[in-house]
């Protein structure tokens, strides 16, 4: 548990200068049970930027997901997307924790994929997608369900809408859960280890699907990955992580091919 | 052992008038105790402790002290509390109080085991509790807990005979006062337990199908 | 509750009550270890006829059947048992039904590899029995037995209605000559939590010492709500209390 | 234990041996003012009190109370938890076909519990049937008789397990009237000082257009006919030397419910 | 399902000629639904030979000492110990199928070690080993505690004698299963992969006691392992199994260094 003056390190900015940020990591600290997860982490983000974040096993990525999603609260810190802080707001002229009701309407604008995929068994494809967009977005259900069709032909699926989740496989669940993340019209989508849960010969499908989406819209994505190829294919930065801090960030061409830190030479040697 | 034929033909439509009332009570209680153990497992997993105490103290106290007495209590006290029920509907109340905290119990068992990943997808698709819970946990939880239900239904079914000591005319009330009035035993007690069982049988067989075909 | 009350009728009924418990749950245990055992026997027509009687009196209402034994017994095989001995009978019987349940489990539960070790010891099979399979599945079946002990105690109160002076019936002849329904039933039902307490602690003890007898740590403290409900899974594994479940 | 047959044709030994025993069983059925237990914890009733005499004379010092059911006192009493009901018990023919009865010590009206003002003006069973007022009575009461008698549908009567639950009943108006003797419903009414619900007039009840006497008094065993015929001759001594009423009046009794009617008449009826 | 005639096949003896025999299989089938594991197997061991079983997985190696333990019976076939058939007993002067009691007697000349040990849970390890001597041997509780203190200082656990199984090592587990068998003075000892569940570095330990009992006794040993080298050391004998057949059996130097099957050489390039 060393101190921020005792240790000194580089603090990249993820989004060049000038540009606008719509996600800030504000000296981040989460810890769990004694053990320092993220220490002190600062970055940010910019609209439409496709941000791939690496690094070993338990170095933290999953949980900066995690805090994005407001699953977990950071100890101190704060979190910004887009203006509204995660952590806090203003009540009556003054700073105070935020509520669940903010924190609701600053979820609104993430989505996030998981690993598991966690459709819900019990409601059919089409309910799965059209659920938080009728009761949450408040939508008419005739017009969520015409986006949720929409949708499910982008993700090449418009022939399972009666299905249920247990009826497909995982690379086919892995896709309605990114439709489902994608009906809600996020501004960010994360994405944790989205391929990891899959048979091999499932995950080519699941990729392709995301590169498409990487490729032709303007949402911000944040995606942890083990697929070095795919990081390098979608990613406009790439974020290298270890023990709960950045070490390195930069284009993907630089960093897989030119890394400046020794461990992020370390990490990829091994990975690729 | 003397069988009389025509005391048990006689006794054959009180028999039924009380499976009636037996039944009513069995699915009455069924229901509110279905209703009341999910409110229990709902405050047991508030966030408060000031509202999931209290109502742990009350479920173990309830579950941990006889259903007889329970129901004499109710009988006789909420009266003087200007509450007032027809012994029916007092043996209802203290049939799915009592079973509630059992139901309860299995409402949580099934509520643990949905996935977390579960509640998160919710929380990222940014629904709101009731929400969650009504769309979500619950329909999975439901699922999961209807055999172990089922298994309390067979349980009230056969506690109902206690409601005949606060007076409800079921199969019981109906042999006791044919034994009462004709000194007729044998015939009425030995039909009211076989009911019991020719009732009871079918319907955990019935349970153990269910069971398997929820299993997997 | 006056003196008078408590001393002729309140404290006899508890001591009632808690030979009731004690008797019944001895009949039930040899009842649940015959039943659990000849359900594991290797004939057939032993295994049919045990699983007979545990449908049958997991079937019927003990109350029911407290009735019948007090009632029809007397004339139909002229046989009149006390009323007390008629109660720890249908109690007995009754629980000895759901115990079976738990018996069985519990032995089945023993891994075969260990009856394999103790085949290849040339033990008897009675010797198996008793010395390496009971000695593991006993410990197994206390959590489940304990919830059903609680169940028992509740079941007692049930006699009150063929006139054992139990707590309950201390209650009934209370209320009829003072009228203070809300006072005494709640001190019954306050006297009934006690015992499902101490009853709990004592097969908590019971516990431990057999975990220890198997080389293991004691099971780990758990907060007053838990310990009292006793184990969940154990309930849950056994179906016990749910009657055709459960109890 | 196993029952001894039936006829034990020499009317049985049980009074020696309960001489030799010292004590006695009473079955109770918790019923004011017949036999019950009272605040002190102790038994006390009407019939008790007599019996207690009774077998004083008898030379069976001790008594001792097994509180039952009302509807469990004659199985009880067949299957030996006591050896003598005292409890009030009305004497009637299919009774009579159970057990033995001694002479009645005592013969009663019914009265109704009603509510304060009696609204619907119930004096008899007859009114119940005119009004449609929905009755109640208890467990095995020979109230339930009188009323089918009356004309009054058997499943419409509320039986409830004893006459408190009866006066709440009533104070609740969750039934019009309680029926029961006459002793009964004024003691529970007047020991609970019920602001709400009153006792009636008694009443004569009636059988088939005649007047039908109810009279109680203790049961025997059949095969106890010695016993039953020692405690007879006392209780007749009682009667003749006006000791009886005396015993009797603290419990609400009085002069008017003095009888010389025999079980044999009843059981005859 | 071949019969014998259509495929005959080499029955390698394994006691040379003119020596006594104490185990034999004669003819032994046993199928398990619908598969035959056994076919018609004959072999024979003489006293006091070590005998080593090899074979590929699902050959039928654990089914032998099952079956010689009589935790399976075989379907058709006879096997004799020191004799004494399994399988039949002579009642009345006729061969009749052996009762559980004939059963019994010829046992008590075997002992098994089991992979998983199987040490009783419930007692502590002396007790583990003296129950079946006092109970089944008859022996008085001294004397047996006697000899179990002795097979524990063998055993190298001359301390561990009131500690329960599971406060023991898995090496430590094994070697007082090994007592414990030994315990029963059995005439002989089969160990069924003895070493295959414990963490590599206690395997030598357990194995090194096993050499020192092949070597100091005269037990017969009937043995499945995978260990080759360990096999060569101890084994006068190495039978090679196939589905279900001895395919090749001889001395250790024989059949390590110069097969005569060509399924041996290939079972032996897999596992060296
Ligand atoms: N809910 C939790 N409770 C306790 N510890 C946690 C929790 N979540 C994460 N951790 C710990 O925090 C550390 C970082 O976890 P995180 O999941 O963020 O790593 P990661 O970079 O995603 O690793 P991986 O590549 O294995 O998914 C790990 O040591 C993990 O054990
Ligand atoms: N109890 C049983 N029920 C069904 N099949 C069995 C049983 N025991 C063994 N088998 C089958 O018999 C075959 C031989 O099993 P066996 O255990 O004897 O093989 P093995 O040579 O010991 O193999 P391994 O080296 O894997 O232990 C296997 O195909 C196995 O699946
Ligand atoms: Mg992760
Ligand atoms: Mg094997």
């Amino acid at each position: 548990m060393d101190t921020d003056t005792a240790n000194p390190r580089p603090r990249p900015e993820a989004t060049k200068a000038g540009e606008g940020e719509l996600i800030r990591f504000d000296r981040v600290t989460k810890s769990f049970g004694g053990t320092r997860v993220l220490d002190e982490l600062c970055f940010s983000v910019a609209p439409g930027r496709k941000v791939t974040l690496i690094g070993p096993s338990g170095s933290g990525k999953t949980t900066i997901l995690r805090l994005l999603m407001t699953l977990v609260r950071p100890d101190t810190g704060s979190i910004t997307v887009d203006g509204d802080s995660l952590t806090h707001e203003t009540r009556g002229g003054r700073l105070v924790p935020a509520g669940e009701k903010h924190v609701r309407e600053v979820r609104k604008k993430i989505g996030m994929v998981f690993q598991q995929f966690n459709l819900f068994p019990n409601m059919r494809v089409l309910r799965n997608i059209t659920e938080a967009p009728v009761h949450v977005l408040g939508l008419s259900p005739d017009e969520a369900e015409e986006r949720a069709r929409e949708l499910l032909d982008l993700v090449g699926l418009g022939d399972k809408c009666d299905a249920y989740p247990s009826q497909l496989s995982g690379g086919q669940q892995q896709r309605v859960a990114i439709a489902r993340a994608l009906a809600m019209r996020p501004r960010v989508l994360l994405l944790d280890e989205v391929t990891s849960a899959l048979d091999p010969e499932l995950v080519a499908g699941v990729l392709d699907l995301l590169r498409d989406i990487a490729h032709g819209t303007d949402i911000t994505m944040l995606c942890v990955t083990h697929e070095m190829g795919f990081a390098r294919d979608i990613s406009d930065e790439v974020m290298m992580f270890d023990s709960g801090r950045v070490i390195e960030a930069g284009p993907p061409d630089k960093i897989f091919t030119d890394p400046d830190h020794e461990r992020t030479r370390e990490f990829l040697s091994a990975v690729l | 052992m003397t069988w009389d034929w025509s005391v048990a033909w006689d006794f054959l439509p009180q028999l039924l008038d009380g499976l009636l009332i037996t039944l009513e009570a069995t699915a009455l209680g069924s229901v509110l105790s279905f209703t009341l153990g999910l409110v229990w497992a709902a405050a047991l997993r508030s966030p408060t402790r000031l509202v999931r105490w209290p109502v742990a103290g009350v479920v173990e106290f309830v579950r941990n002290t006889p259903l007889l007495v329970q129901l004499f209590f109710f009988y006789y006290v909420l009266p003087d509390w200007g509450l007032q029920f027809s012994a029916l509907a007092t043996g209802v109340i203290a049939l799915g109080l009592h079973y509630s905290t059992y139901t309860a119990e299995v409402y949580r068992a099934g509520i643990d085991a949905v996935p977390h990943g579960q509640w998160e997808a919710a929380v990222a698709l940014s629904m709101s509790r009731p929400r969650t819970w009504f769309a979500v946990i619950l329909p999975q939880a439901i699922r999961r807990v209807v055999p172990a239900l089922g298994n309390y239904v067979i349980a009230m079914l056969k506690d109902s005979p206690l409601l005949a000591l606060i007076g409800v005319v079921d199969m019981l009330q109906e042999a006791r006062a044919e034994g009462a009035s004709s000194f007729q035993y044998i015939e009425p007690y030995t039909m009211v337990g076989i009911a019991f069982i020719v009732i009871a049988y079918p319907a955990s067989l019935l349970l153990r199908a269910l069971e398997r075909r929820l299993g997997h | 509750m006056t003196p008078g009350l408590w001393e002729h009728w309140l404290l006899p009924g508890i001591w009632i009550t808690v030979q009731l418990t004690v008797y019944g749950a001895l009949f039930a245990g040899v009842v649940a270890f015959a039943l659990g055992l000849a359900r594991t026997s290797r004939l057939r027509i032993v295994r049919f006829l045990a699983a007979c009687y545990v449908e049958i009196f997991r079937g019927t209402s003990a109350l029911v059947l407290m009735f019948w034994l007090f009632f029809v017994m007397p004339l139909a095989f002229r046989i009149a048992l006390l009323p007390m001995w008629a109660a720890v009978l249908a109690l007995g019987l009754t629980y000895g039904a759901y115990g079976s349940e738990i018996v069985r489990g519990a032995i089945g539960a023993v891994a075969p590899a260990q009856r394999e070790a103790a085949v290849a010891l040339s033990f008897t099979p009675w010797q198996r029995l008793r010395r390496v399979v009971l000695p593991q599945a006993v410990p197994e079946m206390i959590p489940p037995f304990t919830n059903l002990l609680i169940e028992l105690l509740k079941a007692t109160s049930l006699v009150s209605a063929v006139s054992v002076a139990d707590i309950t019936f201390a209650a009934q002849l209370s209320r009829l000559a003072t009228g203070e329904s809300l006072q005494i039933y709640g001190i019954v039902l306050v006297l009934y939590f006690v015992l499902a307490f101490l009853l709990t602690r004592l097969m908590r003890l019971l516990e431990r010492r057999a975990k220890a007898s198997l080389g293991q740590l004691p099971p780990p403290r758990t907060p007053l709500t838990r310990r009292l409900s006793a184990t969940r899974e154990a309930r849950r594994a056994t179906d016990l209390t749910a009657p055709g479940g459960a109890r | 234990s196993r029952l001894p047959d039936g006829d034990a044709r020499d009317g049985g030994n049980l009074l020696e041996r309960l001489r030799s025993q010292g004590t006695v069983r009473l079955g109770i059925a918790g019923e004011i003012p017949f036999g019950y237990i009272g605040k002190d914890g102790k038994f006390t009733g009407e019939a008790p009190e007599i019996a207690k005499v009774v077998f004083g004379r008898l030379g069976v010092g001790d008594v001792q109370p097994v509180p039952t059911e009302f509807a469990s006192l004659i199985p009880g009493l067949r299957s030996q938890q006591f050896d003598v009901v005292s409890a009030g018990m009305y004497i009637n023919p299919e009774r009579c076909r159970q057990v033995i009865f001694s002479d009645p010590d005592y013969r009663m009206k019914d009265a109704f519990i009603v509510a304060k003002g009696n609204p619907k003006k119930l004096h008899r069973y007859e009114d119940i049937v005119r009004t449609g007022a929905k009755l109640a009575s208890g467990t095995a009461y020979a109230e339930i008789g009188y009323a089918v008698n009356a004309g009054v549908k058997e499943s419409d009567i509320a039986v409830l397990p004893d006459q408190l639950a009866g006066l709440l009943a009533v104070e609740q108006g969750r039934v019009d009237a309680f029926a029961g003797t006459t002793v009964t419903v004024h003691n529970v009414v007047k020991q609970t000082g019920s602001r709400r619900a009153e006792a009636t007039e008694p009443f004569q009840p009636m059988v088939d257009g005649k007047p039908d006497i109810g009279a109680g008094g203790f049961a025997f065993r059949p095969e106890d006919t010695r016993l039953r015929d020692a405690f007879n001759r006392e209780l007749h001594r009682l009667k003749k030397s006006g000791e009886l009423l005396r015993i009797v009046r603290p419990f609400g009794f009085t002069e008017a419910e003095m009888t010389d009617l025999t079980a044999e008449e009843l059981c005859r009826k």
